[in-house]
């Protein structure tokens, strides 16, 4: 990313940083076709599914916030392709493109984010926390730093019981600045544990920009030798740079070969949560961002690769389709019994504190 | 005279105390540019400027520090901790250090600051964003903790808390920030440690704090429909506690109820509970009620969170049960 | 049947449930080759192996958090916090993490974890390595709670946190690590949620938990001398808690003593207390009367100290003062 | 420092770390005789005052547990001697050293370790917080971390004010995996604090040798490129060595040249804390520790830059009888009173918590 200095006048401590152009050498990333669809489908399900949350939410039919990754979804995406379905991924509270990546169906999530019945999480979790242990999506987790610790303890898990499986976590740019990152990423260099650690760069935490509060440009990367690590920095918005960088971190992870941090730059196309118009980020960081669109331009790739028009629209089409059905199926279920309150504090499945 | 809301009440404190005081600076994520995540900063850094009104990393053990190291050197000190939940990630420097540097030397550490932080639920934000932990802060010897109801107490408390020379946890609801209230012009300054009594009923005693006031007050006037008067106390300051307020209330109502937002373990309503059953036991008329969140995280669906909080319904139906 | 310290009661408890079970791991600051800086777990790198038994950086987040991540994916992980007071800065993983992920997630995720730490004070530490923690969790839905006071409960209890599938914060009782026990040969597990019963009195209950266990029955050794009789239960879990013993206790003395280390508000007491008033209100002949280390952090010097812990003597007079 | 590979057979995963050997050029370090011979004094100071501090804890009069810096008093010394009086000194548990090398006197101290009213803090601290505010010594901090965070409070106070006064706090190698040690690096190099981080290396974390639960070697200088600092490595046994990089690093501070990293080498003579005797360290790594002891090498050197034999064992004697009646001061001095218990908790003076 390389930050304009011209306009240091006009932003001061805040320059614009603009995408560097998508690299023509992906092209010929030995990618088979079915993954490389696979990834495209993936991306057009987490950006209709969070478009449509947005549209629910601007009905009010959305309590609470939520935090949308709409620009960022080639991440996903490509980690959802990457991974092996026993594998783990621990996300954060803009962890809905992730959860849909890992095979989540959109009914659940949608129903979750209306508090329904049905939700993912009988709707007692919310946006910020959705969770799907059956698909390997160990959750959402809301506050800043624990879930990387606790990915470690996935990691360790699967060490030792020789299961081979691997734990990715998920986190932003501004999370690599809290004490439980550098904890979570030296604890799994000493321990050589199986754990990909994940920055999704999109240059701001909530409404300051990175560069601001962070001695460092690349602030997952920057970071690594502090941990005895390599890391690696891509164009987050290219599904197959990003899927390149994966297959590489969690092939090592399973070949014991310890943990990764991929630092993915990015950028979201709305602001911080819903609450967020996003307008402290300056126009042409934003224009520029939005022609570094990862959606058309992975299109445009495919289509290059020989990728029939209809064929993706196909995809493009029924992804709508599913997300329609989800959504009239999330609007018509049942909001949470009152008896829900009451359970699952506890493994028995109730909340009694005393006899 | 105007009208203003508890979120604006916020930064006018605040910038009440900084005109008044150089040495007031204050940090936090997100607070300056952007004015706070809940808008209750706006302006601070317009007026003040970038040296006194400070973005942070997502740091909260530094902030804090860095609050502490400020205050034992010169400053007042004012930190923004965004959501209460977050102060477990921080929690050493507020109980370990904080709360206890002045005692552990003997009186040769000051710690004047104000750490503010969004307290409380109803809000649908889930388990991890909507919790009440004036009452984590409370079982901590060294720390003064205020939780205002309304947008004059916001004002008034914030400048005692500036003035104030220990460390002052000060916990504003977020359910409250959209209310409105009358607030004089000009200085209002408070005193911490003072009760208000909103309401005067012979028939018994509701202690409430910040959410809690309004329903309990709301609650009062319909059980006054049924012939129940109640007195509405606003307990506003935890530490130091005006148990005199209360004390006296419960000695001439013989009843007392706690409404409470924390779920109900260790609640500061059950410290309550356990002064007045033993200081006041003799002028008991009945049982001891807590009105409380059950024992539970809190859930995100909104009838669900309705359900668990206690309502302006559940007050008045389980002050009718032990009343009648 | 063999005598056993408290201290090595801890590391029998661990290596009975290593034996049953391999998917039991142990991990913590100097745990493995040193054996513990109090020497609790003496051995257990011998016996296991350092798969099972991990020496940590300093770097309790990354440490609990390892544990959560290692119970949600089929481990049953002990872990160990030095000193309760370092929960200060590990607190987020415990009350947000820990605490709310099952109920966040209706129930996908396990969390079958013991977390272990050394608690209380009357050792000289000062006021960073001396506090009685264990009602900062109680404030806290979603862990269970256990503090033993006798060698026997330690293994007893220690196989039942780790046989529990929700997590247990198991409080250690720093003072009391000297202390031995006759403890029976072979596997001995034990019940959580389950007060027990020491002495059987008519005139009043006193409650007691860990280091205040053995004060108050010595106390009321010399208060049955002066005619007093009282009923010594120790409470032993506070989540769950066993309420029927302590209500049912209540309800036929008539008189309810808690004898609380932890510094005054929002002890463990206080809840107890806001039950029993509530709930046996009737049945109470008198004030509830709490006997806790004054609200103040703990001070270093050895006659500070004994002057603010509950001694047997204070324990002695404040039963005496309220019942005559 | 160089481990010693032949040895991991014997040691496995904690070869020994045997110390380089005094770096000769030292001798020509463009130090004034008077701040060295202050530095020689200081170090006696410091080894005397802990000496005497074990023989009270045999005789049981040290009641609860210490630290003791016995073989790494160079470090305090030096920056006892490179600080302005009014600069700021955050220290850990093991702070008695440069509690005294800012100039406290050891009735105080000592007093304060037997619990006594004339203790530094009233007997109310104990051994592991000692504090003088009136000579710049902010406290000694037992839980591990937090005091990083405070020092950039003061220093930021210090900048705010325009006092032109640093803060230094010193830390272990231990430390330098805990959150707090990043979250506070971070934090002065985004403000450009004029804080001094100085890891005093002792090579364990109490009984845990630092290479084992540490993936760099040097645990705080290799962490100093995660934060866009240069860190200096120096021999912490010799005085001189650590005077220079401290007085750099403080210079660079007071001229707004924002935060530095030191890292000290050294080694405690003793265990842990008093309850440890520090047998999991190899024989051959103690002695070779021993044979770089600080002050006997520091004796040399003087001697060779001209200094009188006579003269140096004056200061070492002139301490110890200031110790002996320290000693016997603190010795005579009373318990605090019961009063002493309900003082100080709040800033009117007392412990009041309700009306
Ligand atoms: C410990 C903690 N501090 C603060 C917050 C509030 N908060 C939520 S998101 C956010 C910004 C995070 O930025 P980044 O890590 O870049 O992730 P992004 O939101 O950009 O995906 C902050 C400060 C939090 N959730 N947890
Ligand atoms: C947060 C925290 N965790 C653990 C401890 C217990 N503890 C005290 S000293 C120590 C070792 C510290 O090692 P290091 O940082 O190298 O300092 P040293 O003692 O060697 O000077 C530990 C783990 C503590 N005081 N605080
Ligand atoms: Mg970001
Ligand atoms: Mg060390």
């Amino acid at each position: 990313m390389n930050a304009v200095a011209s306009r240091e006048a006009a932003y001061g401590q805040h320059p614009p940083v603009l995408p560097e152009p998508f690299d023509p050498n992906m092209d010929q990333a030995a990618i088979p076709e079915d993954v490389r669809l696979d990834m495209y489908r993936k991306q057009h399900e987490i950006r209709q599914l969070e478009k449509r949350l947005y549209d629910l939410f601007l009905q009010n039919l959305v309590k609470g916030t939520s935090h949308l990754a709409i620009g960022m979804e080639a991440i996903g995406a490509a980690f959802g392709a990457a991974l092996r379905p026993d594998d783990y991924s621990f996300a954060t509270y803009r962890g809905h493109g992730h959860t849909i990546a890992r095979g989540v169906p959109p009914e659940p999530i949608i129903a979750e984010m209306l508090g329904r019945a049905t939700g993912l999480l009988g709707g007692k979790g919310g946006s910020m926390h959705l969770t799907s242990v059956e698909h390997g999506m160990m959750g959402s987790y809301a506050i800043i730093g624990a879930h990387l610790c606790i990915a470690n303890g996935a990691a360790w898990s699967a060490k030792l019981r020789n299961s081979g499986q691997v734990a990715v976590a998920f986190f932003g740019d501004g999370a690599t600045n809290i004490g439980a990152f550098h904890e979570a990423v030296n604890y799994a260099a000493v321990y050589h544990l199986p754990t990909v650690f994940v920055c999704e760069n999109n240059l701001y935490m909530e409404y300051t920009s990175i560069g601001q509060v962070t001695p460092v440009r690349n602030p997952a990367a920057d970071r690594s030798p502090a941990y005895g690590l390599d890391a690696t920095i891509v164009d987050g918005n290219d599904a197959d740079a990003v899927y390149l960088a994966a297959v590489a971190a969690i092939d090592r992870a399973r070949d014991d070969g310890g943990p990764s941090i991929i630092e993915a730059k990015t950028y979201r196309h709305g602001g911080h949560s819903r609450a967020d118009p996003g307008t402290y980020r300056p126009d042409d960081e934003i224009s520029a961002w939005m022609e570094h669109d990862p959606i058309p331009m992975y299109h445009q790739r495919l289509l290059r690769l020989g990728v029939g028009e209809a064929q993706l629209t196909e995809i493009e089409t029924s992804v709508a389709a599913a997300i329609d059905a989800a959504t009239e199926a999330a609007k018509a279920a049942p909001f949470p019994p009152a008896e829900a309150l009451w359970t699952n504090v506890w493994a028995d499945g109730g909340s009694q504190w005393r006899n | 005279m105007a009208e203003l809301t508890y979120r604006a009440a916020v930064s006018r404190g605040i910038a009440q105390e900084m005109r008044r005081d150089p040495s007031v600076v204050f940090i936090g994520e997100d607070v300056a540019g952007a004015g706070g995540v809940f808008k209750t900063t706006a302006g601070l850094l317009e007026e003040f400027g970038p040296a006194r009104v400070v973005d942070t990393p997502i740091s909260e053990q530094a902030i804090l520090g860095a609050a502490m190291g400020a205050a034992m050197t010169g400053l007042r000190p004012i930190a923004e901790i965004m959501f209460a939940d977050f102060f477990a990630v921080c929690w050493d420097i507020v109980v370990n250090q904080l709360a206890k540097s002045r005692y552990m030397t003997d009186g040769q550490v000051d710690c004047p600051l104000v750490i503010r932080s969004g307290n409380g639920g109803a809000v649908r934000f889930g388990a991890q964003h909507s919790q009440s932990v004036e009452n984590w802060a409370m079982a901590v010897p060294g720390i003064k903790i205020v939780a205002p109801s309304s947008a004059l107490d916001v004002v008034g408390l914030m400048a005692a808390a500036v003035r104030d020379p220990d460390p002052v946890l000060f916990f504003e609801h977020k359910a409250l920030l959209a209310t409105k209230q009358d607030v004089p012009d000009g200085e209002i300054v408070d005193t911490l440690g003072t009760a208000r009594t909103l309401r005067e009923g012979g028939h018994c005693t509701i202690v409430a704090l910040a959410l809690m006031v309004p329903r309990a007050l709301e609650a009062a006037e319909r059980l006054a429909a049924e012939g129940i008067e109640a007195t509405v106390i606003d307990v506003r300051s935890l530490m130091p506690l005006d148990t005199n307020t209360i004390l006296t209330s419960v000695a001439s109502t013989g009843r007392l109820f706690t409404v409470e937002e924390n779920p109900r373990l260790c609640g500061w309503g059950a410290e309550i509970a356990s002064i007045v059953a033993d200081e006041v036991f003799w002028d008991l008329d009945g049982p001891i009620v807590r009105i409380t969140t059950p024992h539970i995280p809190l859930p995100a669906a909104e009838n669900l969170e309705d359900l668990a909080i206690p309502s302006v319904d559940r007050i008045v139906d389980e002050v009718r049960r032990a009343m009648t």
